[in-house]
């Protein structure tokens, strides 16, 4: 019974710093996931072209990335990149989430566009439309609203997956939890309070795609 | 395909095309004069939709010789889009774009690759839509449409581009029997404004009201053509006979 | 190195304070620390505090700079510091000559020492009795060294109260960490104990080995404090204790 | 270049201690995913019960596990547990990861049940075959054999979350590596031998579940 | 259903089925004698199926009496499992277990259910196999069979229960028309043996010369039963006059 009022405690009087730490939690994901976006997007489209050589890479890329613990990634990244570049922790955790999430995200809208009839392809081309726009237009337009679950589910694991940038000193959401739970010598009330700040933006988000699936379907 | 100093719209000389070992189109010759309107009839997997798709180089021949309108097209020398534009298709699916409105499917390709503005092109697909009956429906989207209301936009769709020829693939086999008769005369108008078509169909009503000449092929050769009174009452060759006996 | 300067640009470079310590940020003074090693380093409303930062802090005055703090993994530190990442650490790290093979050390900024710390029912009553027990230590710390002195068993966590948390929870048989910051926890109501201390450290700042200037700058900073009292009145205000005092075992 | 001589001299000369975080990782991997199945198949079975409240026990669980991060579970369960249960930390470990797949696989496992044609219950009940009997004579068994692709790519994912133990002190391979990073003030050449052994695991791995896969592909 | 002493295996009376709101079969009465064969006809969607499966429990009745082998059969009172033992039934869509051999399809229930030893139960599964004319089929997985080989071994797996009733339901309309009279004469052989059966089909030629009793149902309703040469040639309703009229 006091460890539950422990945790409510806990939980309402640690409140503004997890609202600092929610902030960079959204701020990692919504620059990750955009990036991941058009990461994906660029080997779905290497992946679906006929050339062999471009293929290779972007099974390299996907295969590099299934075969590897996030965690070592965002490590890879976060001290391989100070040869090339030195990224601060904000950008390296980023780059980390974006470099992993774009795999996944790549096999997504490769299926969707895959999934897309042929048909609407020779329609674009008997228009006159080149391969580029009838790829723009009318293929991916169609393939995001077939992705749209799929990616949904997507960017609710990026930002779980977020939480591992705390490993390289980022304050976010889990940070926060850490480094609270470690100024008070007590870490289960803080790693609870943090659960519940996750819970609250995977329900949200995922209200917000079952609304835009229900608008999406409306066209259709 | 009658002959005679008429403008010849498409000329195809041994016209021959595999899919690897397969080969599907065989010295395949055909003319299509100004305003014919050109049936090809044949078994299923005798090569018609080949040809057609070679016609409006969606497939890319091996070889032989396509010429449209005098041009002599070839991948290596014309840009194939330019060239697409000018030959309008319709498909059995339909096809439509399911993302876009009816009037969004017709605009499309005028504004994108035409760069024509949005309101003429509006203008121009209104009065399109108008021609095939659906005038009302421009602001609606192609899942709430019948299959026969589908075709109709499919061949508003290819004249927004005001293509010189028109091709059908099968257009109304994949409709319900009620609805062919929506489409068939959609087309047969397009025929009596004077539009060059080639038209891929089992429905021998049409061949022979509004067509000019029919070509039957078999394994991808042309067995036998003519004007559709001849080869439908008198055909020459056995294999005629015994595919129109299977039809008709 | 300093000599990165050419002639025409000498002057201004000069002027703009600093300059000469090749560092990350021009007229700041870049330094990590751990944030989860109170009270030399902790969170506070989303900025680190404690005793490190206070010293870091003085430290950037005394050399008129800004000071920049850079939360870390303790682990990952002096890598940090070697690559370029930080300009300085300020971040309890015991002087070890692994360590001076990486990196550069200041005069000592306070003494110290590692303790063994038990749950109060534990039969472990002194290093003797640590032999093939698990002792958890924060990775990349000095106390992994001294632990394997005992056993093989040693779970490496990323912050020393981390393995103090543990232990108070029922995990592990001991933890080795500072006394300060094991006094600190049970000050904070962990059950844990003291069951001896193992020695006597001396905790110093690390800075890259190609930027002595900044070393010496370092030093002479800390010497001020030293002198002027400044650096035992800031251990008072965050430790509790003057712990800037060389103890008598190693004089 | 030295760069790349560098990373083959750590790859050959950490190898002995690689071997040891690999051994662990192993076990790790296979202890939480044995249980993580059982886990998996009792919340499935309680998903597809007709007994609301069962299935919102698995709903309750499965909407947790997914609306949380892996390393929110685990130090969750490694200090909250010790109010129930003290697990050693390799136990605690395998708890939070078996935990944690549990969810994946109840949903890949409840899919594939409802996936089966329901003519095949229908012919076992029609032969006094009781509901017991035919789930596990005659549905489960082809289930199975429907979500080898899926577990086989869970028990991937698996393997590398198990990396995330390492927070709780897990010396499993990449504890090791960034142990033996700090050890040596140089952290890429290890994460990136890390990163080879991952690879490995994750071909071989994804080689038996294609032969796996092929091998009952027969006999359908 | 030929009345007199002949011991009454199926007894309905006044059984009522919904589903929801749909009331399915209203008020039934059925009567199948010891090795009778029934015969049920009736328009898609009259309750034939649902009749079938409530006569072997796959469907709970709402209310009325079901009667096998002179027990009132409850839900409440009786191991339905028990019961399902005593009734077999035979797919549409054959529903053999696929990770099953043909041998290990038929052994299933014998072994699992009523406890019979593996070996007895082979041996009894192979002259089962015999008999339906598959006995060197035993060792393959069903993929490899063919439609009527599939339906053949459902049949034989039912058998090897020992049921005292059999009911099918549509057993020949899931086959490519050559592999029908395979299954029928196998069903016929059945009958031959005395097996009591009921059986939904829409083959007409069976249903005369094999089937005891006819009955055609309508809207979930007996409309009409009868020998099958009363019933087929001189229907008494209306309804049953136009339901054969366009079947036949
Ligand atoms: N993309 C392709 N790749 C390989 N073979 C193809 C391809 N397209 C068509 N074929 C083959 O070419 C042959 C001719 O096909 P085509 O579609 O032209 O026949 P068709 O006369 O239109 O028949 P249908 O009346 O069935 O539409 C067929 O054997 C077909 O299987
Ligand atoms: N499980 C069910 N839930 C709801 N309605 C059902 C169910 N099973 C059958 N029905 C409905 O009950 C009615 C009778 O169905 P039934 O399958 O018994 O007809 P049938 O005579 O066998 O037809 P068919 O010749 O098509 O097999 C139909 O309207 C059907 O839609
Ligand atoms: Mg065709
Ligand atoms: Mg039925």
């Amino acid at each position: 019974m006091s460890g539950i009022k422990h945790f409510f405690d806990v939980f309402i009087n640690s409140f503004d710093v997890f609202v600092e730490g929610f902030k960079i939690t959204i701020y990692l994901s919504v620059a990750s996931l955009l990036i991941a976006f058009i990461i994906g997007l660029f080997f779905a489209i290497l992946k679906i072209s006929n050339v062999k050589i471009l293929q290779w890479i972007a099974d390299a890329y996907i295969w590099l990335v299934r075969g590897t613990p996030l965690i070592v990634q965002i490590f890879v990244l976060y001290y391989g990149l100070t040869e090339i570049i030195l990224l601060d922790k904000f950008w390296a955790g980023v780059a980390g989430l974006a470099f992993h999430s774009g795999a996944y995200i790549a096999e997504i809208i490769r299926g969707a566009i895959q999934s897309i009839d042929k048909g609407q392809t020779e329609a674009g081309r008997s228009l006159g439309m080149t391969s580029g726009l009838t790829m723009r237009r009318i293929i991916l337009p169609q393939a995001f609203r077939r992705a749209v679950p799929s990616l949904g589910n997507q960017f609710i694991i990026g930002i779980k997956d977020s939480s591992l940038v705390s490993f390289i000193g980022m304050q976010e959401l889990f940070g926060v939890a850490s480094t609270q739970g470690s100024n008070n010598f007590d870490y289960l009330p803080f790693y609870l309070t943090v659960a519940v700040y996750y819970l609250i933006i995977v329900l949200v988000l995922t209200v917000l795609v079952n609304m835009l699936e229900k608008k999406m379907a409306q066209s259709d | 395909m009658s002959e005679g100093k008429e403008k010849e719209m498409i000329k195809v000389e041994k016209l021959n095309k595999s899919f690897g070992d397969l080969h599907v189109l065989k010295d395949i010759d055909l003319k299509v004069n100004e305003s014919d309107v050109v049936v090809l009839i044949g078994a299923s997997g005798s090569g018609k939709s080949t040809l057609l798709r070679c016609l409006n180089f969606l497939e890319i021949k091996n070889s032989g010789k396509i010429v449209i309108e005098g041009d002599q097209i070839e991948q290596e020398t014309h840009d194939l889009n330019k060239v697409r534009e000018r030959v309008g298709m319709v498909f059995q699916h339909f096809n439509l774009f399911p993302h876009k409105t009816v009037l969004g499917n017709i605009i499309e390709a005028p504004t994108q690759v035409k760069g024509i503005s949005k309101e003429q092109a509006i203008k121009e697909g209104k009065l399109l839509l108008d021609k095939v009956g659906l005038g009302d429906k421009y602001n609606v989207y192609p899942s709430t449409l019948s299959g026969g209301q589908k075709q109709r936009v499919a061949i508003a769709r290819a004249l927004a581009m005001k293509p010189d020829v028109m091709l059908f693939d099968e257009p109304t086999s994949a409709l319900d029997p009620e609805l062919v008769g929506e489409v068939l005369s959609t087309m047969k108008e397009l025929a009596d404004d004077g539009m060059t078509m080639v038209v891929v169909t089992h429905e021998m009503g049409f061949a022979r009201e509004v067509g000019d000449w029919v070509v039957y092929m078999h394994d991808g050769k042309i067995v036998e053509s003519g004007i559709p009174i001849d080869l439908f009452d008198n055909p020459r060759k056995e294999r005629t006979k015994e595919f129109l006996g299977s039809i008709l | 190195g300093t000599d990165s300067s050419d002639g025409g640009t000498d002057n201004s470079d000069s002027a703009d304070s600093g300059s000469e310590f090749n560092l990350i940020e021009d007229g700041k003074l870049t330094f990590a620390a751990s944030g989860e090693f109170k009270p030399f380093s902790y969170m506070e409303g989303g900025e680190m505090v404690g005793y490190d930062i206070a010293v870091a802090e003085a430290i950037a005055e005394k050399l008129g700079l800004e000071a920049v703090q850079q939360k870390a993994k303790f682990s990952g530190i002096v890598t940090g510091v070697k690559q370029g990442r930080y300009d300085i650490a300020v971040a309890s790290h015991t002087i070890t000559d692994k360590r001076l093979k990486q990196v550069n050390f200041s005069e000592p900024y306070y003494y110290s020492g590692p303790v063994i710390y038990t749950r109060p029912d534990s039969d472990i009553q002194s290093a003797d009795n640590l032999k093939d027990k698990e002792i958890s230590v924060s990775r990349g710390s000095t106390y992994v060294d001294m632990a394997s002195k005992y056993t093989d068993n040693i779970p490496q966590v990323d912050s020393d109260v981390v393995a103090l948390q543990s232990l108070a929870k029922g995990h592990h048989d001991a933890v080795i960490t500072d006394s300060i910051t094991g006094q600190t926890a049970i000050d904070n109501g962990l059950e844990i104990e003291n069951r001896g201390q193992l020695g006597v450290s001396e905790q110093a700042v690390a800075v890259a080995k190609e930027n002595e200037k900044l070393l010496d700058a370092v030093n002479e900073a800390l010497n001020e404090l030293k002198e002027s009292g400044k650096l035992a009145e800031l251990a008072r205000e965050w430790v509790g204790v003057d712990i800037t005092q060389k103890p008598e075992e190693l004089k």
